[in-house]
Protein backbone atom coordinates (compact mmCIF):
# COMPACT_ATOMS: atom_id res chain seq x y z
CA UNK A 1 0.00 0.00 0.00
CA UNK A 2 1.23 3.22 -0.81
CA UNK A 3 1.46 5.94 1.45
CA UNK A 4 2.74 9.60 1.66
CA UNK A 5 5.38 10.43 3.07
CA UNK A 6 7.48 14.00 3.50
CA UNK A 7 11.13 14.31 1.93
CA UNK A 8 13.44 16.09 3.38
CA UNK A 9 16.32 17.45 0.83
CA UNK A 10 19.08 18.38 3.24
CA UNK A 11 23.09 19.81 1.72
CA UNK A 12 23.78 19.83 -2.17
CA UNK A 13 20.01 17.54 -2.57
CA UNK A 14 18.43 21.06 -1.67
CA UNK A 15 19.87 22.99 -4.45
CA UNK A 16 19.57 20.25 -6.92
CA UNK A 17 15.91 20.01 -5.83
CA UNK A 18 15.42 23.91 -5.39
CA UNK A 19 13.14 22.94 -2.62
CA UNK A 20 13.96 22.11 1.14
CA UNK A 21 10.95 19.44 1.41
CA UNK A 22 8.48 17.69 -1.35
CA UNK A 23 5.97 15.29 -0.70
CA UNK A 24 5.95 11.37 -2.23
CA UNK A 25 4.00 8.70 -2.42
CA UNK A 26 5.51 4.68 -1.85
CA UNK A 27 5.24 1.81 -0.27
CA UNK A 28 8.61 1.27 0.82
CA UNK A 29 12.35 2.84 0.71
CA UNK A 30 13.65 1.30 -2.18
CA UNK A 31 10.86 2.47 -4.10
CA UNK A 32 11.38 5.72 -2.50
CA UNK A 33 15.19 5.83 -3.67
CA UNK A 34 13.86 5.40 -7.86
CA UNK A 35 10.90 7.68 -7.54
CA UNK A 36 13.33 10.32 -6.15
CA UNK A 37 16.19 9.75 -9.03
CA UNK A 38 13.16 10.15 -11.62
CA UNK A 39 11.54 12.88 -10.33
CA UNK A 40 15.37 14.37 -9.34
CA UNK A 41 17.65 13.14 -12.28
CA UNK A 42 20.16 15.89 -10.54
CA UNK A 43 20.07 13.23 -7.74
CA UNK A 44 21.62 10.75 -9.62
CA UNK A 45 25.08 12.17 -8.89
CA UNK A 46 25.17 12.54 -5.39
CA UNK A 47 26.00 9.54 -3.14
CA UNK A 48 22.94 10.32 -0.48
CA UNK A 49 21.29 7.96 2.38
CA UNK A 50 18.36 8.35 3.96
CA UNK A 51 17.37 8.56 7.54
CA UNK A 52 13.98 7.92 8.78
CA UNK A 53 12.35 10.11 11.50
CA UNK A 54 15.26 11.62 12.20
CA UNK A 55 17.66 7.79 12.93
CA UNK A 56 19.82 6.79 9.78
CA UNK A 57 18.24 3.60 7.59
CA UNK A 58 19.95 0.76 8.32
CA UNK A 59 18.58 -0.94 5.73
CA UNK A 60 15.13 -0.49 3.43
CA UNK A 61 11.77 -0.98 4.34
CA UNK A 62 8.13 -0.26 4.62
CA UNK A 63 6.53 3.31 4.95
CA UNK A 64 3.76 4.44 7.16
CA UNK A 65 1.23 7.16 6.45
CA UNK A 66 3.50 10.50 7.32
CA UNK A 67 6.73 8.98 7.60
CA UNK A 68 9.32 11.44 7.34
CA UNK A 69 12.47 10.57 5.32
CA UNK A 70 15.62 13.11 5.02
CA UNK A 71 18.06 13.03 1.94
CA UNK A 72 21.61 12.97 3.31
CA UNK A 73 24.46 13.70 1.36
CA UNK A 74 27.86 13.12 2.54
CA UNK A 75 28.40 15.29 5.73
CA UNK A 76 31.07 17.58 5.75
CA UNK A 77 31.03 18.64 9.48
CA UNK A 78 34.12 20.19 10.90
CA UNK B 1 25.04 28.27 28.29
CA UNK B 2 22.88 26.83 26.28
CA UNK B 3 21.86 23.22 25.69
CA UNK B 4 22.10 22.43 21.75
CA UNK B 5 25.21 21.21 20.62
CA UNK B 6 24.10 23.73 17.34
CA UNK B 7 24.81 26.78 17.63
CA UNK B 8 24.11 30.16 15.02
CA UNK B 9 27.06 31.77 13.28
CA UNK B 10 30.71 31.04 14.29
CA UNK B 11 31.52 29.91 17.82
CA UNK B 12 33.08 33.06 19.60
CA UNK B 13 36.46 33.13 21.50
CA UNK B 14 33.76 34.02 24.92
CA UNK B 15 31.76 31.16 24.07
CA UNK B 16 35.01 29.21 23.83
CA UNK B 17 35.98 30.92 27.35
CA UNK B 18 33.01 29.98 28.81
CA UNK B 19 32.79 26.53 27.31
CA UNK B 20 36.38 26.14 28.86
CA UNK B 21 35.41 26.74 32.65
CA UNK B 22 33.09 24.01 32.29
CA UNK B 23 34.16 21.21 34.98
CA UNK B 24 36.87 24.11 35.99
CA UNK B 25 35.54 22.65 39.59
CA UNK B 26 36.74 18.92 38.80
CA UNK B 27 39.88 18.69 41.06
CA UNK B 28 40.36 14.80 39.64
CA UNK B 29 40.50 15.74 36.62
CA UNK B 30 44.43 16.61 35.36
CA UNK B 31 44.03 16.57 31.73
CA UNK B 32 42.21 18.89 29.03
CA UNK B 33 42.39 18.39 25.32
CA UNK B 34 40.60 21.06 23.10
CA UNK B 35 39.79 20.59 19.25
CA UNK B 36 38.87 23.78 17.34
CA UNK B 37 38.18 23.60 13.44
CA UNK B 38 38.76 26.72 11.49
CA UNK B 39 36.97 27.97 8.51
CA UNK B 40 40.44 28.33 6.19
CA UNK B 41 40.39 30.45 3.20
CA UNK B 42 41.32 28.06 0.83
CA UNK B 43 41.65 28.60 -2.85
CA UNK B 44 39.07 27.03 -5.45
CA UNK B 45 39.11 27.41 -9.30
CA UNK B 46 41.26 30.52 -8.81
CA UNK B 47 38.43 32.08 -6.04
CA UNK B 48 39.44 32.63 -2.13
CA UNK B 49 36.86 30.77 -0.02
CA UNK B 50 35.68 33.86 2.46
CA UNK B 51 33.02 31.84 4.44
CA UNK B 52 31.24 28.57 4.69
CA UNK B 53 27.89 28.42 5.03
CA UNK B 54 26.83 25.64 7.02
CA UNK B 55 23.16 23.40 7.65
CA UNK B 56 22.18 20.97 9.57
CA UNK B 57 18.94 18.66 9.99
CA UNK B 58 19.01 19.74 13.30
CA UNK B 59 16.94 17.17 15.22
CA UNK B 60 18.50 14.46 13.82
CA UNK B 61 22.14 16.31 14.62
CA UNK B 62 20.86 16.76 18.83
CA UNK B 63 20.01 13.01 18.59
CA UNK B 64 23.29 11.94 16.90
CA UNK B 65 25.43 14.12 18.85
CA UNK B 66 23.94 13.38 22.24
CA UNK B 67 25.22 9.47 21.16
CA UNK B 68 28.34 10.46 20.49
CA UNK B 69 29.20 11.36 23.58
CA UNK B 70 27.92 8.59 25.26
CA UNK B 71 29.93 6.13 22.92
CA UNK B 72 33.04 8.36 23.88
CA UNK B 73 32.22 8.15 27.57
CA UNK B 74 31.83 4.39 27.46
CA UNK B 75 35.15 3.70 25.15
CA UNK B 76 37.41 5.89 27.37
CA UNK B 77 36.86 5.08 31.28
CA UNK B 78 38.97 8.13 32.51
CA UNK B 79 37.16 10.26 30.71
CA UNK B 80 35.03 12.84 33.42
CA UNK B 81 34.07 15.27 30.86
CA UNK B 82 33.15 15.40 26.38
CA UNK B 83 31.57 18.84 25.40
CA UNK B 84 31.41 20.09 21.95
CA UNK B 85 29.44 22.77 19.56
CA UNK B 86 29.45 22.83 16.07
CA UNK B 87 28.24 26.30 13.72
CA UNK B 88 25.40 26.26 11.74
CA UNK B 89 25.03 29.50 9.36
CA UNK B 90 27.54 31.44 7.98
CA UNK B 91 31.13 31.19 9.53
CA UNK B 92 33.65 33.29 7.95
CA UNK B 93 37.47 32.33 7.32
CA UNK B 94 39.90 32.32 10.46
CA UNK B 95 36.21 32.05 12.99
CA UNK B 96 36.10 28.42 14.79
CA UNK B 97 32.86 26.40 13.60
CA UNK B 98 33.80 23.27 15.84
CA UNK B 99 34.70 23.26 19.36
CA UNK B 100 35.73 19.98 21.51
CA UNK B 101 36.67 19.74 25.11
CA UNK B 102 37.29 16.38 26.92
CA UNK B 103 38.66 16.03 30.54
CA UNK B 104 39.66 13.05 31.91
CA UNK B 105 42.27 11.94 35.12
CA UNK B 106 45.27 11.58 33.08
CA UNK B 107 46.41 13.01 29.78
CA UNK B 108 46.09 9.54 27.63
CA UNK B 109 42.23 9.14 27.19
CA UNK B 110 41.75 12.86 27.01
CA UNK B 111 43.96 13.50 24.20
CA UNK B 112 42.61 9.87 22.53
CA UNK B 113 38.70 10.73 23.36
CA UNK B 114 39.11 14.61 21.98
CA UNK B 115 40.30 12.78 18.61
CA UNK B 116 37.62 10.52 18.36
CA UNK B 117 35.15 12.50 19.30
CA UNK B 118 36.40 14.79 16.21
CA UNK B 119 36.41 11.68 13.81
CA UNK B 120 32.62 10.64 14.97
CA UNK B 121 31.39 14.02 14.53
CA UNK B 122 32.96 13.98 10.95
CA UNK B 123 31.50 10.43 10.04
CA UNK B 124 27.85 11.09 11.82
CA UNK B 125 26.50 14.67 12.18
CA UNK B 126 24.38 15.69 9.64
CA UNK B 127 26.00 19.00 8.67
CA UNK B 128 26.82 19.97 5.22
CA UNK B 129 28.78 23.27 4.02
CA UNK B 130 28.81 25.56 1.21
CA UNK B 131 31.47 27.55 0.00
CA UNK B 132 31.09 31.66 -0.09
CA UNK B 133 33.76 33.36 -2.05
CA UNK C 1 51.99 38.94 26.31
CA UNK C 2 55.13 38.27 27.57
CA UNK C 3 57.74 35.97 25.86
CA UNK C 4 59.28 33.39 28.25
CA UNK C 5 57.58 29.70 28.48
CA UNK C 6 57.49 30.25 32.50
CA UNK C 7 55.19 32.11 34.15
CA UNK C 8 55.01 32.46 38.04
CA UNK C 9 51.49 30.72 39.46
CA UNK C 10 48.72 29.60 37.80
CA UNK C 11 48.17 29.75 33.91
CA UNK C 12 44.63 31.12 34.83
CA UNK C 13 41.44 31.72 32.20
CA UNK C 14 42.57 34.95 31.18
CA UNK C 15 45.88 33.98 30.40
CA UNK C 16 44.57 30.97 27.98
CA UNK C 17 41.60 33.13 26.44
CA UNK C 18 44.84 35.58 25.79
CA UNK C 19 46.88 32.83 24.33
CA UNK C 20 43.98 31.33 21.92
CA UNK C 21 43.70 34.58 20.33
CA UNK C 22 47.35 33.50 18.71
CA UNK C 23 47.41 32.85 15.12
CA UNK C 24 43.11 33.84 15.65
CA UNK C 25 44.21 36.30 12.21
CA UNK C 26 45.97 33.45 10.03
CA UNK C 27 42.80 32.10 8.00
CA UNK C 28 45.28 29.55 6.23
CA UNK C 29 44.97 27.66 9.50
CA UNK C 30 41.89 25.01 10.03
CA UNK C 31 42.79 23.37 13.03
CA UNK C 32 43.81 24.36 16.58
CA UNK C 33 44.57 21.77 18.77
CA UNK C 34 44.95 22.26 22.42
CA UNK C 35 46.54 20.37 25.92
CA UNK C 36 46.21 21.73 29.21
CA UNK C 37 47.67 20.12 32.04
CA UNK C 38 45.96 20.53 35.69
CA UNK C 39 46.82 19.89 38.91
CA UNK C 40 44.62 16.84 40.50
CA UNK C 41 43.48 16.78 44.25
CA UNK C 42 45.08 12.98 44.44
CA UNK C 43 45.43 11.03 47.47
CA UNK C 44 48.81 10.48 48.87
CA UNK C 45 48.98 8.51 51.47
CA UNK C 46 45.77 9.17 52.94
CA UNK C 47 46.67 12.56 52.74
CA UNK C 48 44.70 14.72 49.76
CA UNK C 49 47.36 16.98 47.74
CA UNK C 50 45.83 20.85 47.74
CA UNK C 51 48.54 22.35 45.77
CA UNK C 52 51.66 21.07 43.34
CA UNK C 53 54.94 23.93 44.40
CA UNK C 54 56.72 23.82 40.63
CA UNK C 55 60.21 24.34 40.07
CA UNK C 56 62.66 25.32 37.03
CA UNK C 57 65.82 25.44 36.56
CA UNK C 58 64.90 28.77 34.43
CA UNK C 59 67.70 29.46 31.88
CA UNK C 60 67.82 26.07 31.15
CA UNK C 61 64.04 25.41 30.53
CA UNK C 62 63.71 28.68 28.28
CA UNK C 63 66.79 26.98 25.93
CA UNK C 64 64.83 23.46 26.07
CA UNK C 65 61.44 25.01 24.71
CA UNK C 66 62.48 27.30 22.14
CA UNK C 67 64.17 23.61 21.20
CA UNK C 68 61.43 21.84 21.76
CA UNK C 69 59.00 24.22 19.37
CA UNK C 70 61.68 24.11 16.94
CA UNK C 71 61.88 20.19 16.57
CA UNK C 72 57.57 20.26 16.48
CA UNK C 73 57.78 22.60 13.58
CA UNK C 74 60.37 21.08 11.35
CA UNK C 75 58.70 16.91 12.15
CA UNK C 76 55.53 18.37 11.23
CA UNK C 77 55.43 20.85 8.10
CA UNK C 78 51.40 21.44 8.44
CA UNK C 79 52.12 23.16 11.51
CA UNK C 80 51.82 26.87 11.93
CA UNK C 81 52.29 28.00 15.10
CA UNK C 82 53.57 26.36 18.35
CA UNK C 83 53.14 28.06 21.87
CA UNK C 84 53.28 26.84 25.81
CA UNK C 85 53.88 27.95 28.74
CA UNK C 86 54.27 26.07 32.10
CA UNK C 87 53.98 27.35 35.44
CA UNK C 88 55.83 27.97 38.56
CA UNK C 89 55.68 28.10 41.47
CA UNK C 90 52.43 27.14 43.42
CA UNK C 91 49.44 25.96 41.92
CA UNK C 92 46.23 25.11 43.39
CA UNK C 93 44.37 21.55 42.46
CA UNK C 94 42.03 22.27 39.56
CA UNK C 95 44.43 25.04 38.32
CA UNK C 96 46.22 24.45 34.80
CA UNK C 97 49.75 24.30 35.41
CA UNK C 98 50.39 23.37 31.70
CA UNK C 99 48.98 24.70 28.18
CA UNK C 100 50.15 23.94 24.92
CA UNK C 101 48.37 25.37 22.14
CA UNK C 102 49.47 23.95 18.00
CA UNK C 103 47.68 25.54 14.95
CA UNK C 104 48.18 23.69 11.25
CA UNK C 105 46.26 23.89 8.30
CA UNK C 106 44.81 20.25 8.57
CA UNK C 107 43.64 18.44 11.79
CA UNK C 108 45.99 15.72 11.72
CA UNK C 109 49.16 17.60 11.87
CA UNK C 110 47.73 20.14 15.06
CA UNK C 111 46.48 17.14 17.10
CA UNK C 112 49.87 14.90 16.20
CA UNK C 113 52.00 17.70 17.03
CA UNK C 114 50.03 19.03 20.15
CA UNK C 115 50.40 15.19 21.80
CA UNK C 116 54.05 15.48 20.73
CA UNK C 117 55.04 18.79 21.90
CA UNK C 118 53.69 17.45 25.76
CA UNK C 119 55.68 14.59 25.62
CA UNK C 120 58.77 16.67 24.44
CA UNK C 121 58.19 18.62 27.38
CA UNK C 122 57.56 15.75 30.05
CA UNK C 123 61.05 14.08 28.95
CA UNK C 124 62.84 17.35 28.28
CA UNK C 125 61.83 20.27 30.24
CA UNK C 126 63.69 20.40 33.67
CA UNK C 127 60.62 21.28 36.00
CA UNK C 128 59.96 19.63 39.14
CA UNK C 129 57.22 19.46 41.75
CA UNK C 130 56.55 18.62 45.10
CA UNK C 131 53.03 17.79 46.84
CA UNK C 132 51.57 20.46 49.27
CA UNK C 133 48.59 19.08 51.37
CA UNK D 1 93.96 20.36 36.96
CA UNK D 2 91.10 21.13 39.80
CA UNK D 3 88.92 23.68 39.01
CA UNK D 4 86.54 25.72 40.89
CA UNK D 5 82.92 24.66 39.90
CA UNK D 6 79.05 26.02 41.02
CA UNK D 7 76.97 23.17 41.72
CA UNK D 8 73.23 23.83 41.60
CA UNK D 9 70.97 21.39 43.10
CA UNK D 10 67.59 21.08 41.86
CA UNK D 11 64.16 19.24 42.88
CA UNK D 12 64.60 17.12 45.15
CA UNK D 13 68.39 17.35 45.43
CA UNK D 14 68.21 20.85 46.98
CA UNK D 15 65.57 18.98 49.93
CA UNK D 16 68.53 16.44 50.34
CA UNK D 17 71.24 19.10 50.17
CA UNK D 18 69.77 21.68 52.09
CA UNK D 19 70.97 23.94 50.12
CA UNK D 20 70.44 25.98 46.11
CA UNK D 21 74.10 25.42 45.30
CA UNK D 22 77.98 24.76 46.67
CA UNK D 23 81.08 24.75 44.87
CA UNK D 24 83.39 21.71 44.38
CA UNK D 25 86.56 21.27 43.07
CA UNK D 26 87.48 18.24 40.38
CA UNK D 27 88.68 18.10 37.08
CA UNK D 28 85.96 16.62 35.23
CA UNK D 29 82.58 15.51 36.10
CA UNK D 30 83.14 11.93 36.82
CA UNK D 31 85.35 12.69 39.47
CA UNK D 32 82.43 15.39 40.34
CA UNK D 33 79.74 12.88 40.25
CA UNK D 34 81.48 10.61 42.73
CA UNK D 35 82.19 13.81 45.24
CA UNK D 36 78.26 14.68 44.96
CA UNK D 37 77.76 11.18 46.88
CA UNK D 38 80.70 11.35 48.94
CA UNK D 39 79.14 14.81 50.64
CA UNK D 40 76.00 14.03 50.10
CA UNK D 41 75.11 10.39 50.39
CA UNK D 42 71.32 11.05 50.21
CA UNK D 43 71.99 11.66 46.45
CA UNK D 44 72.55 7.85 45.96
CA UNK D 45 68.72 7.02 45.64
CA UNK D 46 68.64 9.38 43.17
CA UNK D 47 68.47 9.24 39.59
CA UNK D 48 70.00 12.30 38.82
CA UNK D 49 71.73 13.85 35.43
CA UNK D 50 74.05 16.71 35.02
CA UNK D 51 73.86 19.69 32.57
CA UNK D 52 76.89 21.63 31.86
CA UNK D 53 76.61 25.76 31.68
CA UNK D 54 72.73 24.82 30.81
CA UNK D 55 73.02 22.42 28.44
CA UNK D 56 72.23 18.56 29.24
CA UNK D 57 75.79 16.29 29.55
CA UNK D 58 75.59 13.98 27.05
CA UNK D 59 79.21 11.85 28.22
CA UNK D 60 81.46 13.14 30.97
CA UNK D 61 83.94 15.44 30.29
CA UNK D 62 86.43 18.19 31.49
CA UNK D 63 85.45 21.01 33.72
CA UNK D 64 86.67 24.56 32.86
CA UNK D 65 86.96 26.76 36.12
CA UNK D 66 83.38 28.62 37.14
CA UNK D 67 81.66 26.09 35.23
CA UNK D 68 78.18 25.89 36.67
CA UNK D 69 76.89 22.19 37.05
CA UNK D 70 73.09 21.69 37.44
CA UNK D 71 71.93 18.35 38.81
CA UNK D 72 68.79 17.24 37.57
CA UNK D 73 66.75 14.53 39.02
CA UNK D 74 63.89 13.76 37.08
CA UNK D 75 61.78 15.57 35.27
CA UNK D 76 57.88 15.97 36.61
CA UNK D 77 56.45 18.86 34.65
CA UNK D 78 52.88 18.75 32.70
Amino acid sequence: MKNVVRVLWFGVAQEITGSAEEEFMAEDTAVLRLQILERHPGMRTVNFRLALNGTMLKKDGQLEENDVIAVLPPFAGG
Amino acid sequence: MNDSFLVAGPITPVLISELMTLGNDDTGAGAVSVFAGKVRDDEIEGKKVTALEYSAYNEMAEKVAAEIIRTVKSAFSDVRKVVFVHSTGVVKAGEVSLFIMVTSGHRDHAISACRHTLELIKENLPVWKRELF
